[in-house]
């Protein structure tokens, strides 16, 4: 108990030292999610449009 | 009603569609304030008192940069004809068009002030009225910008010259805007400045309006 | 090498092969780097337990500035040699690199708080890192106003490249302006020499996150090369409807 | 029904005509022709109340257009020399908009871009559009909703053969619908049954 | 060498013209300078210790506002296409258009600077620095702007983006231009501060140059 | 003499036209037609050095043009949709403009102008004429210096029917004294013993 208090109070910069951590953590995890999201729909879209090459409309714009 | 929000939609989107104009404004506003201690010297203290001048020049900078655009594009494209034309109140144009401005650019800007407020080293006190004298501000620019970009449209060179027709109009708004931040940082009382920002605020919906719209009406002529 | 990679196709190939291995040895690292550095690492007998913002704080800023010499790199590569993964490459190593500038630009700014008394000041050191994160965004803003891949990787690359001209111009510029109105005031960051207790999660630290940059940069290019295959398939059906 | 009374316009302190009388019945096309800066756009300008003449005036059903050009605007659609297209946007959202803009069922977009032959295009940005393509995109605009009074500034520039026919049949409909119709043309858009009215070129 | 010349002339008449961009430029300088006091209140020993930067920032933003049009206007008449194709190699047509857009913006700067150097309360040695400062260091804003310029050329919101791609780029001009003024003032030797000035512009002559007629030849494309 | 061997581009991804094979000889004419998007524009700008090409190459008598366009500039005249003006210049100043641009003596204008029937304009601001007259305006360009090829995208748009047949002449003159003309029209532009390359729509 006391080990994790003291850990997580990180010698009363627990305000600046978390944070930072959080931040780097958030936008790395962020980058990370957007673009595996971004791989994700394009790879999606390419067998739509693979599975249906002669369809009639494609409409990519209203799908999205 | 229709119209208005259509036309509003329109506007909103072509601001925000890939190479729209939001991020470049906030780009332009925080990187022409972070210009200025690099010009003036890095120390501290000078720079938060300069700290509100600086900053609302830029956003009346930045406003004044996606103003020549307003109607500009529209009547390069023939829009500006139809939008007229088109059995709409031309004073109802002009304000969609006003408020899809205000969303897209002013309103940024307020969002990213407090951010350059504590980069120039603008203590809270300070910060929170500069983000409430945006606000306030920040729709009078675009009304008040629209009459000069009403007047100037179809005129080659708009950007410059909207900027010299527009800027001493601006005057007051920033007197008042700039000033009340200094005042709060001295502890002083803030409250006229404020009201005085909201009247002029309340002054140029319709003179703004009402005058774009009539200048819009030469421009198609 | 480089012309067997030219192949899209190919290059698809082999990051699929290597992916799962980097995905996993990135986590790793990073588990490890993390649990030392703020775990076992002793705090500084100066700076207290704030010394582990470093090991965030610094290979941020490293990634930050490699960001950008990659994506110079990559566009000279376009531009000269017309390789058409470069491109590719250069595009997507601006969110990253920009990414790690904002970490870097905000966990220093949270370490100087309590170390400085101050948010930011505006020292060379940090005031070319700001420069530096508007040329990423610019460089970003400039892909995004042009539809044409083609046009935009062009003009980009032209722009990554006036800017790496200007880049050691900014640096010395700003050394030069900021030593001078400001002799030492704020504490030198080259202090006292690392202790190996820090440096070593400090490298570890290090070499996740370049493990993480190459990661994302391969699905980043991956998700950019299937789009550019998208595109051209929907505007070819659209097209041939007519 | 629409007709002007000694209309008369000065433009740049010359007079670019005078003492134009026309009018125009519901079913009719009026075709005008006349050399390069005879007044052709000028007078079409005029007749949708974009531009004041200097003498005379034009009237809808016998009251003037200018004490109601809200009114005015609301019964006629003009397509000038620019077609009022977003290049950011695509042909479908472009038609939408002036769909929404005017009050009229986004339903009819789809209609109106088939019956231009652009179906197939209206997920394409209007900016990647040739000169013909964005023209009849310009064009779909008349097929939004009916209005009695279409007033067209050389609208077959840059069209194919192809398209001109459908322009075309579109006033031909328009007319068979009770519409009107000023048209100012160089070229051989055939219209049956339309007049033509000449504009010399001024002294 | 006579398109050289006949390019030009052709672009300074028409920034002399009615409507042109010179009285524009300098009326946008002036105001732009002259509100800073009016939004940072008039205390006049501080004024003058910041008046470097602000008149450089507002050379940097007046210069800034007249390049969108620098490429943008030829492109859209259909000129630009006859420029790149009509024999003449493109850095030619660069260099020209550089040249007239510093002889009318640049230099119209640098010759009402002092005016609002007086009007900062500024002392003479800092005007003369002001004046060399700006004499070497606008024609670098011009280079590198055309850059920006010929990058955005044909694209929708091209004044802010080169905003947003130019501004950066301007730092080291600004540090060392503004720095210099800061110098003479404190009696210290500004050599070399003028010397990299000087530098700078060398370095961007063929940057600048050959960069924006590579972009230029993608924007026809 | 121009030749193209297997020019194919794509635009957006997707190929507008491939394996364009076009030769033009001297005194030859060349009319480009197809439906809107087929191409003309785009491959007016090839043949110009303004556009690369994706596949294939343009070559002037055997040499490459791409290996120096700056010689090819010389040597063509490319009239596309714009007309190139500066509205604020007179006619006859903005015409002296590309004469001194291109070195010809500034005398050529008054002929040029002249040539086009705008004689009476010339010191008339370009930006108060009318579609048609700055469109003359615009190809008056053409009657400054003879060069031997002429790239004209639509040239007749907004022309008047007295124009059309000046245009038709001067490319008639230009074609005898061994010049060669490649345009591009959807109308009635009629030049005798002119050769037509149709353009199809790309699949
Ligand atoms: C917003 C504020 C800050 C920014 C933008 C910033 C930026 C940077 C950059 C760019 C580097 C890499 C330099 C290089 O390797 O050449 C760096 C390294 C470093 N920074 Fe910061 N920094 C900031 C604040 C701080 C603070 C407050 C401290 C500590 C009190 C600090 C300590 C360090 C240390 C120890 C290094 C490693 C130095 C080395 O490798 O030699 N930084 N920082
Ligand atoms: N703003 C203006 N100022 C001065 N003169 C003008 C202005 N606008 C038009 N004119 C003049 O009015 C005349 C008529 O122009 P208009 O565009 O109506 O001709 P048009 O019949 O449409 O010709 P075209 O067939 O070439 O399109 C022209 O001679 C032009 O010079
Ligand atoms: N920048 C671009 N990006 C994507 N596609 C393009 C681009 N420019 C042109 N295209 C496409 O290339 C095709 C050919 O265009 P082009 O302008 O050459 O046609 P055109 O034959 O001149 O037609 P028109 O008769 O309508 O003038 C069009 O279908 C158009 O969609
Ligand atoms: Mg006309
Ligand atoms: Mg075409």
């Amino acid at each position: 108990m006391d080990a994790v208090a003291t850990f997580l109070a990180m010698g009363g910069y627990a305000g600046f030292v978390w944070p930072s951590f959080a931040l780097t953590f958030a936008v790395m995890i962020g980058l990370a999610v957007a673009s595996r999201r971004a791989l994700r729909k394009a790879q999606r879209q390419l067998e739509l449009l693979e599975q249906s090459r002669p369809a009639r409309r494609a409409r990519p714009g209203k799908a999205a | 009603m229709s119209a208005f929000l259509a036309l509003l939609r329109r506007d909103l989107r072509l601001a925000f569609a890939q190479g729209g104009s939001v991020g470049l404004v906030i780009g332009f506003f925080v990187i022409a304030a972070t210009l200025f201690p690099l010009a003036s010297g890095p120390e501290r203290a000078e720079l938060a008192r300069v700290a509100p001048a600086v900053i609302w020049i830029g956003a009346l900078l930045a406003t004044l940069l996606s103003l020549d655009r307003l109607f500009q594009a529209d009547l390069e494209d023939g829009s500006l004809d139809l939008l007229l034309v088109g059995g709409t109140p031309s004073s109802v144009v002009v304000l969609a068009k006003c408020l899809a401005h205000w969303l897209s650019t002013g309103l940024p800007l307020v969002l990213v002030s407090p951010l350059l407020g504590l980069l120039l080293g603008l203590d809270p006190v300070g910060i929170v009225m500069l983000v409430k004298t945006l606000l306030l501000g920040t729709p009078t620019l675009s009304l008040i910008g629209a009459v000069g970009a009403g007047l100037t449209v179809g005129v080659r060179r708009a950007g410059i010259l909207i900027a010299v027709l527009i800027l001493p109009l601006y005057v007051p708004v920033l007197i008042f805007g700039a000033g009340a931040v200094d005042l709060a940082a001295l502890g002083l009382d803030t409250g006229p400045s404020l009201a005085l920002l909201g009247a002029v605020l309340l002054v140029s919906l319709p003179v703004g309006t009402l005058g774009a719209a009539a200048a819009l009406r030469l421009a198609v002529l | 090498m480089l012309t067997r990679l030219a192949n899209p196709t190919r290059f698809l190939r082999l990051a699929d092969r290597l992916l799962p291995w980097l995905g996993g040895l990135t986590v790793l690292a990073f588990i490890a780097g993390t649990v030392w550095g703020l775990g076992y690492a002793p705090a500084d007998y100066q700076q207290g337990d704030t010394v582990r913002i470093m090991f965030v704080h610094v290979p941020a800023a490293w990634l930050a500035m490699f960001g950008y010499s990659f994506m110079a790199i990559a566009s000279f590569v376009g531009l000269v040699w017309k390789h058409p993964l470069a491109d590719v490459a250069a595009k997507a190593a601006a969110p990253l690199g920009a990414g790690f500038c904002l970490v870097a630009l905000v966990t220093g700014s949270l370490w100087g708080q309590p170390m400085w008394g101050t948010w930011w000041v505006w020292d060379a050191r940090l005031t070319s890192m700001l420069v530096l994160f508007f040329l990423y965004v610019g460089y970003i803003a400039l892909w995004s106003a042009i539809d044409e891949p083609e046009r935009a990787s062009k003009a980009a690359a032209i722009l990554a490249l006036v800017g790496a001209v200007n880049v050691p111009i900014v640096k010395f510029s700003v050394d030069w302006w900021s030593t001078l109105h400001q002799p030492s005031s704020v504490m030198r960051l080259d202090g006292p020499t690392i202790d190996p207790s820090i440096l070593w999660p400090l490298l570890v630290n290090a070499i996740a996150f370049q493990l993480y940059f190459v990661t994302v940069l391969l699905w980043r290019m991956k998700a950019e090369l299937i789009g550019r295959r998208v595109r051209a398939l929907t505007l070819g059906l659209a097209a041939r409807e007519a | 029904m629409l007709a002007t009374t000694g209309l008369g316009i000065i433009r740049g302190e010359r007079a670019v005509f005078t003492d134009i009388d026309l009018a125009v019945e519901p079913g009719e096309a009026v075709v005008l022709r006349g050399p390069n800066g005879a007044g052709k756009s000028t007078l079409l300008r005029i007749l949708a109340g974009l531009l004041s003449p200097t003498v005379g005036r034009v009237t809808w059903d016998g009251a003037a257009i200018a004490d109601d050009r809200e009114a005015h605007g609301r019964r006629l659609r003009y397509a000038g020399h620019g077609d009022a297209l977003k290049l950011a946007l695509t042909a479908f959202d472009n038609l939408a908009f002036w769909a929404r803009f005017e009050g009229t069922p986004v339903e009819a977009v789809d209609d109106a871009l088939d019956r231009l032959g652009l179906g197939a295009l209206g997920m394409l940005p209007a900016g990647v559009m040739s000169a013909g393509q964005k023209r009849r995109l310009g064009l779909a605009r008349l097929a939004l909703a009916p209005r009695p009074l279409w007033l067209l500034d050389e609208p077959t520039v840059s069209l194919d053969a192809a398209s001109v026919d459908l322009l075309a049949g579109m006033i031909w409909d328009h007319r068979a619908a009770g519409g009107m119709v000023v048209v100012a043309t160089h070229d051989g858009l055939s219209l049956p049954n339309a007049r033509t009215f000449v504009l010399e070129k001024a002294a």
